[in-house]
């Protein structure tokens, strides 16, 4: 297992009443948790994973998704099956669109 | 395209989270313990493999058809639903509120092969600590109601549980035993069970066996909706039985009954036989209905 | 140890007990008065006909003899693992067992289990766990898995898993965990009248009993987060 | 003017005379007993003949390959075996019993590691990995067979042979063989007095055995939909809505996988909706994909013809006749050489995956320590130069890629993949295993599949590539990165120049195409279990038990 931290800059996001929880901490699956965080203009992400040694492809997959979506204000915890950067990607889209959904 | 394919939200195939969110009524799901305010189990940790917030167990408040009861949701995708530590105190918790607060009903979805290995005690002693939680619950008048129709089915110390509860729903999909096919075929040799043939672990261990059996109250559709209508069906006018003497010695007999009559058979298809089933072959590809009609109109 | 030397051991008054199937039947006198002995050896792997042998003889217990204290003798390498047993719902049978221990201690009898030799999983969870308090003999196997298998369906190295157990009663297989998690009692030298004539006291004092092992395990440095954890969900608010 | 040459013309029926009368001095009928069958091939086998072993991905003439490789190689040896695919142990027991030391086939499957640990052990000679068409076509020039070993499901008294729906590659092996002074063996299940109807005629053939067993059949065509992922069904949606609906494809082969799975149980609910009905999809070259039931079902589909057919689809497709190709008698008739001629020529279409491809869109499922051939993804996954005949998609495709005036059309070949494999493997990478696999087993090309030259889309979960619009080796390069994610080929990407090609249309994300990639979920499936596609066909799809979960 291996733990990774980051925090990309991005555009704020509509601060939301309740955490939103997405994905099942299955085979290359994973769960994501999106809390309200302190800095409005920044996303902080930590993540545990079970594949060792792919942080720069973490970093680039977060990256990514913290420049594309207006993910500030937001502190991301993510429990990792060894799940794909696509399943990755999609499953980073929908758990902010819950947590905006639930946004008030 | 067939429309009641279409609605159709497959019970086997959802998430804990998704089967109690079509499973109670609409916006009444109140999670006790939710993620955020939780850690992954520290065990798994320790092995080096990453957790889950919930623990692979969801437990929550809720009401169904406007009646207040509790659930207990197992994620069958998250270590096989197995019970470690937390998951299990988390179900025991559960089961102890419903009581204080007597609760209309719990509803316990079962989706887990049992211990999770990697908490071995903690999950033995913890199932355990579930049987008698549950027996609890129900001298207290509070029914347990077990759902079973997930990809893990109800197995190991959890096939024990299933079976301590008030009444079973499972649908053909569910699976219901105590030991797994693949354990026994890995200690007894594959002629003893074929694992991999699923025909054979199905009216051994499935669904439509259990209920034509009398080991399951109710045979449902693999739906959520199905399911939800099963549960409410049930306890509707439900009263919980008080633990007496009677009752298991009733229970007593219809075992050993069972046992003498169908001790020599190895295949569903000789007890479905047995049972009055006049073409036991046709049993596997009859639908849901065909089923129920064809228990109803079994000899007693 | 051969059954009778625990026997004579545990009830130098006398037993009148029948070894039929592996299954263990009879009574025996103590000074707190008759107790009903039952349970399993030669490390029985637990099917139908024994589960339902053993209810019955507590069903009888319940009806013929109130409030006659139960004291179980375990010794059980788990459940048999067969096609036809598990065909007629073999966790059916050993749930029927498991409530017919359930409901004597609700019609007030105090009941007991001494794992003499093995208990492994399904055969344990469905008595011998069931009783209000458990004992081990010293040298007694209890577990879910042999750290071998284990490693192979976890499929994380013997060598850590050994490691790890050193220090850790969560997996670690042995009474001793089990004393740590909250689930046995205590650890016998030698079958002991003496030593079952208190835990039949202790045992007799608690009923109706309601299930501690949490908090022991807390207080014996097993299980530090179950105890917690459960009353959070008994106590917690509810959410929005 | 040369001096006529002095030989004799009919060597190879004399062969084949007295072949037969060895046969027939040792007793032997048309019906040869069960028994006796090493008998009959030491007798009528010589050393050094080409022999064809008859198996593809549905029959296998495995009693005949298991006596074959039970006969003496003191009797039978140097054979050069044919064969369309190598997938049974006791094909690979040939070679390393000495009896057979030359092979020409096409797909090697679960033999690959084997077959190629033979092949550094320098014992066994591999003439060419082909193409099914190639071989077939070798068949009728250098290749053709003394003796063919195949595979039927019934013979009647006189030796006419019925091949049940798994007709395949027999028309064509006992074609080859039987007028060219062959002798042709098949391996019965039964005995019948009278057959459904007669596929090879009795005399074509030679000899028949009635196997102690039925021929082995693997449900190869198979995929539980319960196994297909959201990201696949996301870029199914991309597919249909990007490439089908645009070129209005009607004629077309699927590879088989989850990913041509999912497009299929999409055709009844998101294509349906996307007004698509009657406009894509419409005639198939295709095995008999479970999958493909609901859309046959929902009326998109017209016709399929089959290369085999697949377990537990007979009454289904017996009772679909309008769509599948059957006999007078009721039962599937298939037949792989034609088929792939369809997928060759008639088709405007072939989508299918691959387990790697490199910058110039060359892709290969070879990997290290494996040969395991082609099978027939390259006829379907090549662009036929001979075609003639327009279609609407085939024009399109060819306007995009050689301009307006174009004098000739083009295939779609279009590949699908997710940008990494499990285990994190990347699809796309800088070089194919191929071309080690090439050095190590000392070949004249490397392994690859499809041809980068012959691909006109890309599809992944980050987008669509259509490399027909490239105009230089360099766009098509980046257009490649720039749908390979975050592979390190994709990461290596020119970010300005792939936002040039996407702002004309050569790389397309979902949002260019109108998809949100969060509604990409199962629910979209027409059918999501085994259970829902035996429910679609109406009872008639009988599913093998390790597909069922009741």
């Amino acid at each position: 297992m291996e733990t990774l931290e980051f925090r990309f800059n991005s555009k704020p996001a509509p601060r939301a009443a309740d955490p939103a929880l997405c994905g099942v901490v299955g085979s290359g699956n994973l769960e994501i948790l999106v809390k309200p965080g302190m800095q409005p203009d920044a996303c902080q992400l930590s993540i545990k994973t079970s594949a060792r040694g792919f942080a720069e492809t973490w970093q680039a997959v977060l990256g990514s998704f913290a420049a594309s979506h207006a993910a500030g204000g937001t502190v991301i915890a993510i429990n990792d099956m060894g799940a794909t950067p696509a399943v990755v990607t999609l499953r980073l889209a929908q758990a902010l669109a819950e947590y905006q959904g639930g946004a008030r | 395209m067939i429309a009641s394919l279409a609605s159709r939200h497959s019970w086997f195939e959802a998430t804990a989270r998704a089967r109690l969110a079509g499973l109670l009524d609409p916006g009444s799901f109140s999670e006790i313990l939710p993620p955020a305010e939780s850690t992954p189990s520290p065990h798994l940790a320790r092995l080096d493999l990453p957790g889950a917030f919930d623990d692979g167990v969801v437990v929550c408040h809720g009401q169904l058809e406007k009646r207040p009861i509790f659930a207990i949701a197992q994620e069958g995708q998250f270590m096989g639903g197995a019970v470690g530590e937390i998951h299990g105190a988390k179900i025991v918790g559960l089961l102890r509120r419903a009581v204080q607060e007597k609760a209309a009903a719990v509803l316990f979805l079962i989706d887990s092969g049992g211990v999770r290995l990697h908490e071995a005690n903690a999950g033995l002693i913890a199932i355990s600590e579930i049987m008698r939680a549950v027996l609890d619950a129900r001298a207290a008048g509070v029914p347990v109601i077990a759902l079973v129709g997930g990809s893990c089915g109800a197995f190991g110390g959890m096939g024990i549980v299933a079976k301590l509860c008030s009444a079973i729903i499972i649908s053909e999909e569910g699976r219901l035993a105590l030991s797994g096919p693949e354990v026994i075929e890995t200690v007894a040799g594959v002629e003893e069970f074929d694992s991999k043939d699923r025909a054979l672990v199905w009216r051994v261990t499935g669904g439509k066996h259990r209920y034509l059996m009398g080991d399951c109250a109710m045979l449902v559709e693999d739906d959520i909706a199905a399911f939800r209508s099963g549960a409410t069906e049930l306890l509707t006018g439900w009263t919980e039985p008080a633990p007496s003497v009677a009752n298991l010695r009733a229970s007593q007999q219809a075992l050993e009954y069972r046992l003498a009559d169908y001790a020599a058979y190895r295949d569903g298809l000789q007890v479905w036989a047995a049972l009055g089933v006049a073409e036991p072959d046709t049993v596997p590809l009859l639908d849901r209905d065909s089923m129920v009609a064809l228990k109803e109109g079994l000899p007693t | 140890m051969s059954l009778n030397d625990i026997l004579d051991k545990l009830f130098p008054a006398g037993h009148a007990v029948a070894v039929a199937n592996q299954v263990i039947t009879g009574e025996a006198t103590t000074a707190q008065g008759a107790v009903a002995v039952l349970g399993t050896t030669d490390a029985a792997a637990i099917d139908h006909a024994m589960a339902l042998a053993l209810s019955a003889y507590i069903l009888d217990t319940i009806e013929r003899h109130p409030g006659r204290p139960l004291v179980f003798l375990v010794d059980t390498s788990g459940q048999a693992l067969s096609r036809s047993q598990e065909l007629l719902c073999l966790n059916g049978s050993l749930a029927h067992l498991a409530q017919c221990v359930d409901l004597a201690r609700r019609q007030g009898h105090a009941s007991l289990s001494l794992v003499t030799a093995n208990a492994v999983s399904g055969g344990f969870l469905s008595f011998g766990l069931m009783a209000d308090r458990a004992y081990a003999l010293a040298d007694a196997q209890v577990r879910v898995m042999d750290l071998r298998a284990m490693a192979r369906v976890t499929k994380i190295a013997h060598e850590r898993l050994v490691e790890l157990a050193a220090g850790s009663p969560i997996f670690a297989p042995g009474a001793e965990s089990y004393v740590r998690m909250g689930a046995i009692e205590a650890i016998w030298p030698v079958p002991s009248a003496s030593l079952l004539e208190e835990a039949l006291a202790a045992a007799g004092q608690a009923a109706p009993a309601s299930d501690q092992r949490q908090s022991c395990a807390v207080e014996r440095g097993g299980r530090q987060l179950a105890e917690g954890i459960a009353k959070a969900v008994q106590n917690a608010a509810r959410g929005a | 003017m040369n001096a006529p040459l002095h030989r004799e013309w009919d060597s190879l029926r004399q062969s084949r005379s007295r072949r037969l009368e060895r046969a027939a001095s040792l007793g032997f009928g048309q019906e040869i007993p069960v028994d006796r069958v090493i008998d009959l091939l030491e007798a009528v086998i010589q050393p050094g003949d080409r022999v064809c072993l008859e198996g593809n991905n549905q029959k296998q003439a495995d009693f005949l390959s298991e006596s074959l490789a039970d006969c003496s190689p003191e009797r039978i040896n140097h054979l050069s075996m044919v064969q369309s695919v190598l997938a049974l142990p006791s094909h690979v027991d040939l070679f390393e019993r000495g009896l057979a030391n030359r092979l020409d086939f096409s797909f090697s499957g679960p033999q690959g590691a084997r077959l190629a640990k033979l092949v550094q052990e320098q014992r066994i000679e591999i003439g060419a990995i082909h193409t099914y068409l190639e071989l077939f076509g070798r068949y009728f020039l250098d290749l053709t067979p003394n003796v063919a070993l195949i595979a039927a499901q019934a013979a009647d008294a006189e030796g006419n042979l019925y091949l049940g729906p798994n007709t395949e590659d027999t028309p064509a092996i006992v074609e080859a063989t039987a007028f060219k002074g062959g002798i042709v063996i098949a391996q019965v299940n039964e005995r019948l007095d009278k057959l459904p109807r007669v596929d090879v005629p009795a005399d074509w053939v030679d000899f028949t055995v009635k196997a102690p067993r039925p021929n082995y059949i693997e449900p190869l065509f198979t995929r539980d939909p319960a196994q297909i992922t959201e990201v696949q069904v996301l870029m199914a949606m991309m597919a249909i809505k990007g490439i089908y609906a645009e070129y209005g494809v009607t004629r077309l082969n699927h590879g088989i996988g989850f990913d041509t799975a999912a497009i299929e149980l999409l055709l009844p609910t998101y294509a349906a909706d996307l007004g698509l009905k009657g406009k894509i999809c419409t005639h198939w070259a295709l095995n008999p994909h479970p999958t493909l039931i609901p859309a046959i079902e929902s009326g998109f589909v017209e016709s399929v013809h089959c290369f085999g057919s697949e377990v537990g689809m007979d009454a289904y497709i017996s009772a679909r006749s309008d769509v599948f190709f059957t006999g007078a008698d009721g039962s599937m008739r298939s037949n792989r050489a034609f088929s792939q001629t369809a997928g060759l020529y008639a088709c405007d279409m072939f989508i299918g995956s691959t387990l790697q491809m490199d910058l110039a869109g060359n892709s290969s499922t070879a990997t290290l320590g494996r040969i395991t051939g082609f099978g027939g993804a390259p006829n379907m996954g090549s662009d036929p130069h001979g075609r003639r005949h327009a279609s609407p998609a085939w024009l399109k495709a060819g306007r995009e890629a050689y301009g307006q005036n174009a004098i000739r059309g083009r295939k779609l070949v279009v590949q699908m993949v997710e940008t990494f494999r499990e285990h994190m493997a990347p699809v796309f990478v800088e070089e194919l295993d191929a071309w080690k696999l090439q050095k190590s087993m000392g070949a004249e090309l490397p392994p690859i599949m499809i041809y980068g030259d012959d691909v006109s889309h890309i599809v992944t979960e980050e987008g669509i590539a259509n490399l027909l619009l490239c105009r230089t080796p360099e766009e098509r390069e980046q257009a490649i990165r720039g749908v390979a994610g975050f592979t390190p080929v994709g990461m290596a990407r020119d970010k300005a120049m792939v936002e040039n090609l996407r702002d004309r249309g050569i790389v397309r994300r979902p949002e260019d195409l109108g998809i949100d990639p969060r509604l990409a979920t199962r629910d979209l499936l027409a059918a999501r279990s085994v259970k829902d596609l035996v429910r679609w066909s109406g009872g008639l799809y009988a599913p093998p038990s390790r597909f069922r979960n009741w």
